[in-house]
């Protein structure tokens, strides 16, 4: 790893000393962005825990509505792919660039299907009239307003959640041409790296998603 | 940070194995009438989840202390907008004056 | 021209910055001038009342989200965080050019906004009038102040990592110069608080777009819910407006009496004091929007934590005075401005943040006075010491003293003339964002045009004679005043990779034992 | 235009109050900004540079110093917390006996109601040495209520009810202003606010409202929106007892309690189903968009006349200690 200062190599940039205190840098710098990632969706959950708890009820009812067994699958789509990936980061450690691709396109893969299930599911919103509007409807609530305001948070959150999907998405592909033409050795795979952060923390938002919209009392229903 | 800490497959199966268990339990959970605690047990099982993701899946546990420092700096945060704003959700009509 | 706008150059970006919010500073008081104007005469003959509305909240938007906030630490922070740290450029150069397009995006969505009519919701945007009620450019500010957000994040982003990881070797925490300090505390603000705002502007973009009620009362949702989350990111933005000020005061008042800065440690801590304090009081813009009473009292109580570091500043850089060696350099002037009207700014802050008074004089002048002491009186003169003193490091040339100092001397009186009145017509019960209002506040709103003419003319002559300089100004040395900071140990203006030879740290910040042989004398 | 005071008339019980903390902040604020002044003025000449060559004395801090500017200014500042929050609090809890006043903003005017039936649009007649407690919401979006010679002011939030109180202490004319912006015509949502002596009060208020008084028109109302068809004077049929609901403590179905103030029943009749009354089912119909908040207000004053919480005085506000979310 010993390059000097001014390294021409194709990886360490001008600013800085070392390739180690390149990395470093970038690994910091993708905590921090996540913990602005934090506090963007924080905002949301706020506003999601202030009605729930002024709408207990409709929440649970609105809640039920839900198909948990999609959502559940969906968070199993979800996990799955962060093993994926957390394969595809270890194989970039040891330098085993087949083994990278295999599992960045596996990664890829089930990324596609938790969108498509994500997409499935809003499109069967769309047909009950569970999607915010003048043509709103939930049945078993009789205040129609905080039914949408929980389909609102519904489809803010979940809608925020999948577009951080879609940019993962495009930052995969992007990672498996890159090694595909070989950007990256076992001495410099910072791209995966910090993809592989991003890609979980994701997953960690979903987390908290399914059982906060899919699982609110369920057993009254 | 010399050389990179290279964790086992096992260990990375381990975890994918648990966060798919603590998934259906969660799921199953929900069914169950336990009161208030629902909601406990709801954001317990997230909690455990969320770390074992972040101390495996994302090094967590590797990581030297000015990362754990963001990333506990980031959720003290993150209750700090949540608590101080339910400072004033729940305890609206403590005085018992419509709008106080 | 190409090798500006696809610079990776930590200087030339601060200079694109530069250029940018001084733009937008400069719109900002245009509109300022139209509000003056218009409030000389109670009746409100000049502009119609929409009109008056669009004319503060665009006034309030440029000014807070395209001036103030990028100001210093977009212009002085990129220039000099680097230099004075000994690296070669900032952690992440490209995020740095990033930041920079994307605050002229946003700038130009905002712009876009104003032009195409203009937005009629208070710089506060609260909800249900934005979401529902106003027929304005709503969106597309939003969207141009959300793009300005990351502007912002990315920035804080790169100066955290480019403190933590580029110090040159033996620049220890402890060694930096305050200024470094404060743009941390600063940065730690931008990244913590930004985002919220983010996804506020989301939520009321949803709002208005797709009509789906997240806090339309209508519908049951809260419209306090929205100002919650407003304010949890404005009232640390209002730290994000002053503590660069403050780093810069630190600076100016330590050269021009060539003393260290009085408890150095204090100083530094209490930068980052205010940064995580200012995250606990946001609830104190909120005392009569029907918050609980408790919660009222809760962040009243908080606000009074968050004043103690501010007051330990003041004293400090008070204390720096004694004995030293005082120069009456411009910007050591422009520093005693600061302290000063700071120190009224924050002290009416006292009276804003106690509930019985608050009840009284929020939503009043005495408000508008508040901040302006703190915005223009505190931040602007900061930005305006930090501009001279740093100018012939950036420029390479020296500015007229002269001009320079009669120019601080104008300011200072046009803003106390300006906001003084402001006071008063505050307790008397002057609402803010009035456009007619009862004859008997007219006497102080004339002296308070008065003086913003006076002060217009002030903010003229600094440009006029910094532009003069790039030309005609004297060959500035590297030195000029004697400082001790690493920027000041290379050429004015620096090359390009900052430091002809890398740079070792063996002495604190402001040590002027080790200056001294060097000292040129400046007219 | 004429004389300038520098102070707004003081013309309520809690106006001179505000004024004395006022006094107080202002003799630390007014000592600070000397201190630091003159601390800057007398060191930058006392100790201006005399040559270029000279390099002061090296002072690093001290400890002692340090404490005492930041303990000595908390404490000062506690003292304007604990005065301010005392003087919140009472702004906060308007006494029992105080004379009941409803008002709703609308974009752009204030509408006034009395109990008596009197309506007052940008205007309000209130008595001398006598609380009132205004009961406030708004149609279209917040507006805030603001009388600077009462110093008081409060957010009219659409959606919920706020209130305000004020104890006036001298006949006159006073500004009332909309201090919450609310849109192009914000600046002219003003009117007075008169002051009367207690008998012309009594004159005037007994001039009688056109229709009657806010509980009859709220009672006309209660029929024509067949509300009677199920709430029963005897309490009969399935639906609850209106009768001395006002102030009682409700029990819910989900097991929490509710105190009956202004705002649950507003709620009850908005939004039926937000909370429902132990033993009863949610079949109440929600009765949104069919009638204005000012038809709210009088089904409200209604209920409230209804009969009073037995031992409590007629439509007096009784003041209840029990937490209850919201
Ligand atoms: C840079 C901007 C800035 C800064 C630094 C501050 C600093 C402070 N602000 Fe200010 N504020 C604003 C910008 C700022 N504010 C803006 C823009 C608004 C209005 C927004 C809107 O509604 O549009 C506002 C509004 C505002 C309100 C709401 C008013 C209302 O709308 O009703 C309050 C209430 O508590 C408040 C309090 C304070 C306090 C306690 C401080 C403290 O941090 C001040 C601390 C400083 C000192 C105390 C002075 C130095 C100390 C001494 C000299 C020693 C003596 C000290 C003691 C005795 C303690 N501010
Ligand atoms: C950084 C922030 C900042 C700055 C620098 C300023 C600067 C000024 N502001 Fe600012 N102001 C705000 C932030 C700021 N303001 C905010 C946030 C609000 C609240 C908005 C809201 O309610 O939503 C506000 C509201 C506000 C009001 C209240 C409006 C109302 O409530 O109805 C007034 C009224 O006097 C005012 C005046 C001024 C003046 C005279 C200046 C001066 O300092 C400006 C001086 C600069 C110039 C004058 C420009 C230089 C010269 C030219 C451009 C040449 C042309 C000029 C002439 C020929 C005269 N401002
Ligand atoms: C279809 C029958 C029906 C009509 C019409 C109706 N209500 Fe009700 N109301 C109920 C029922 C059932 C309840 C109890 C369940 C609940 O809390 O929702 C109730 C509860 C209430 C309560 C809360 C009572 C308590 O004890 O806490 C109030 C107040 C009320 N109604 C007022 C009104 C008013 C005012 C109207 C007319 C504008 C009205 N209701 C019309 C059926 C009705
Ligand atoms: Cu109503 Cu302002
Ligand atoms: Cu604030």
């Amino acid at each position: 790893m010993a390059s000097d200062a001014h390294g021409e190599t194709l990886a360490l940039r001008e600013q800085f000393d070392s390739e180690e205190q390149q990395k470093d840098a970038s690994t910091l710098g993708m905590w921090i962005f996540l913990i602005t990632e934090i506090m963007f969706f924080g905002g949301m959950f706020l506003a999601y825990s202030v009605y729930r708890n002024f709408y207990p009820h409709v929440f649970a009812v609105a809640s039920s509505s839900m198909n948990a067994i999609i959502g559940a699958t969906n968070t199993g789509v979800l996990l799955c792919s962060s093993f994926t990936m957390v394969m595809a980061v270890r194989a970039a450690q040891l330098g085993q660039r087949k083994i990278i691709i295999l599992f960045l396109v596996l990664t890829l893969i089930l990324g596609i299907a938790f969108l498509g299930l994500k997409a499935y599911e809003w499109n069967v919103k769309f047909e009950e009239h569970h999607v915010p509007g003048p043509a709103f409807h939930l049945d078993g609530v009789d205040t129609q307003g905080p039914a949408q305001i929980f389909f609102s948070m519904y489809f803010a959150m979940t809608g925020l959640h999948a577009l951080h999907m879609v940019v993962g998405v495009g930052i995969l592909t992007w990672l498996i041409i890159a090694t595909y033409k070989g950007r990256f050795t076992a001495g410099y795979m910072t791209p995966v790296d910090i993809a592989g952060l991003y890609w979980h923390f994701v997953d960690i938002i979903w987390i908290f998603l399914f059982p906060l919209l899919y699982l609110i009392d369920r057993h009254l229903g | 940070m010399a050389t990179e800490r290279v964790d086992s497959v096992k260990t990375y199966a381990a975890v994918w194995i648990v966060l798919l268990i603590l998934t259906a339990l969660t799921t199953a959970v929900a069914y169950v009438d336990l009161g208030a605690f629902s909601v406990v047990a709801a954001l317990v099982i997230a909690v455990v989840k969320m770390l074992l993701v972040a101390l495996f899946f994302m090094h967590l546990r590797h990581s030297t202390h000015l990362t754990r420092l963001v990333v506990t700096g980031g959720l003290v945060w993150l209750m700090i907008l949540l608590l101080l704003s339910f400072a004033d959700f729940m305890t609206r009509g403590w005085v018992g004056v419509p709008g106080r | 021209m190409k090798s500006w706008l696809l610079t990776k150059d930590h200087k030339r970006i601060a200079v694109l910055y530069l250029a940018t919010v001084t733009l937008f500073f400069f719109l900002g008081g245009a509109f300022a001038t139209l509000i003056r104007v218009e409030l000389l005469t109670p009746q409100g003959g000049l502009v119609s009342s929409e009109t008056y509305n669009k004319l503060f909240t665009m006034h309030g938007v440029t000014m807070v989200f395209f001036f103030l906030i990028p100001s210093i630490p977009a212009t002085l922070g990129n220039f000099f965080l680097p230099l004075m740290i000994g690296a070669r450029d900032l952690a992440f150069p490209r995020i740095n050019l990033l930041s920079w397009y994307l605050l002229v995006i946003g700038g130009l969505l905002a712009l876009f906004a104003m032009l195409a009519g203009g937005v009629d919701t208070g710089w506060t945007f609260y909800t249900p009038y934005s979401t529902t009620y106003s027929n304005s450019w709503v969106i597309a500010t939003a969207l141009g102040i959300f793009v300005a957000g990351f502007s912002s994040i990315l920035t804080g982003l790169n100066f955290i990592v480019t403190v933590h990881r580029m110090r040159a070797p033996g620049m220890t925490w402890f060694r930096m110069p305050l200024f470094v300090w404060s743009m941390y505390a600063t940065s730690l603000i931008q990244v913590l608080g930004t985002p919220v705002l983010a996804v506020t502007l989301v939520l009321v973009f949803c709002e208005r777009v797709f009509h789906i009620g997240i806090f339309d009362p209508a519908l049951g949702g809260d419209p306090v819910l929205f100002q919650h989350l407003f304010w949890f990111y404005s009232h640390p933005a209002v730290y994000i407006m002053v503590l660069p000020g403050m780093g810069v005061i630190s600076e100016v008042i330590s050269v021009f009496s060539r003393k260290s800065v009085f408890g150095y440690a204090f100083v530094a801590f209490s930068s980052v004091a205010i940064a995580v304090l200012g995250f606990l009081v946001w609830g104190h813009h909120l005392f009569v929007s029907t918050q609980s009473v408790y919660a009222g009292m809760v962040f009243s109580f908080l606000s009074y934590f968050v004043a103690i570091p501010s007051a330990i500043k003041v004293f400090n850089w008070t204390a720096t005075l004694y004995k030293g060696s005082i120069s009456f350099a411009t910007p050591m002037l422009y520093a005693f401005g600061f302290i000063g009207l700071f120190t009224i700014g924050g002290l009416t802050g006292l009276f804003v943040a106690s509930l019985g008074i608050d009840v009284h004089v929020t939503d009043t002048y005495f408000v508008i006075a508040h901040f302006h002491y703190i915005m223009v009186g505190g931040t602007i003169m900061a930005y305006m010491a930090g501009m001279h003193y740093w100018w012939p490091k950036m420029t390479g040339r020296m500015y007229p003293e002269g001009w320079a100092k009669l120019s601080a001397l104008v300011i200072f009186l046009g803003f106390n003339l300006t906001f003084f009145p402001q006071f008063i017509l505050g307790y008397l019960g002057m609402p803010r964002r009035y456009h007619v209002y009862p004859d008997e506040f007219q006497v102080l709103h004339v002296l308070s045009t008065a003086g913003a003419s006076v002060l217009a003319v002030g903010y003229l002559m600094p440009m006029i004679y910094f532009i003069w300089s790039l030309r005609y100004g004297a060959l500035a040395p590297a030195n000029p005043w004697g400082a001790t900071g690493l920027e000041w140990k290379t050429a004015s203006p620096p090359p390009v990779h900052n430091f002809d030879e890398a740079p070792v740290v063996t002495h604190e910040a402001y040590d002027y034992s080790t200056v001294m042989g060097e000292v040129i004398e400046v007219g | 235009m004429g004389s300038l005071p520098l102070f707004p008339e003081q013309a309520s019980t809690i106006a001179p109050e505000v004024d004395h903390l006022l006094y107080y902040l202002l003799t630390v604020a007014v000592f600070f900004t000397l201190l630091i002044f003159g601390a800057i003025f007398y060191f930058a000449i006392r100790y201006r540079r005399r040559s270029e060559r000279e390099l002061p004395h090296v002072i690093h801090g001290g400890l002692t110093l340090e404490v005492l500017w930041s303990v000595i200014p908390f404490g000062l500042t506690m003292v304007m917390f604990s005065w301010g929050a005392s003087i919140f609090f009472t702004e906060s809890r308007p006494p029992a006996d105080a004379l009941q006043i409803y008002a709703v903003g609308k974009q752009w005017m204030w509408k006034l109601q009395h109990l008596e039936g009197q309506r007052e649009i940008n205007e309000l007649h209130i008595p001398m040495g006598r609380a009132v407690r205004l009961t406030m919401t708004s149609e279209d979006v917040i507006h805030s209520f603001f009388v600077p010679a009462f110093r008081t002011k409060e957010d009219v939030v659409p959606g919920r009810y706020s209130t305000t109180w004020f104890q006036p202490t001298k006949p006159g004319k006073y500004h009332l202003f909309c201090a919450e912006y609310c849109g192009t015509n914000h600046s002219r949502m003003i009117g007075w606010i008169y002051v009367m002596e207690p008998r012309d009060y009594e004159n005037w208020v007994s001039g009688g409202g056109p229709t009657g008084s806010l509980a009859d028109e709220g009672g006309r109302l209660f029929e024509s929106l067949a509300c009677s068809n199920c709430h029963k004077p005897d309490g009969s049929g399935r639906c609850p007892n209106l009768v001395g609901l006002f102030g009682r403590i409700v029990q819910l179905s989900n097991g929490s309690t509710v105190v009956a103030d202004e705002a649950y029943i507003r709620e009850s009749i908005l939004q039926p189903t937000a909370k429902i009354v132990a033993g009863y089912q949610p079949l109440m119909p929600t009765f949104q968009g069919l009638v204005t908040e000012e038809g709210v207000l009088e089904l409200v004053e209604y209920i409230k006349s209804l009969g009073p919480k037995p031992g409590a005085p007629a439509g007096a506000n009784v003041p209840v200690v029990v937490p209850h979310q919201q």
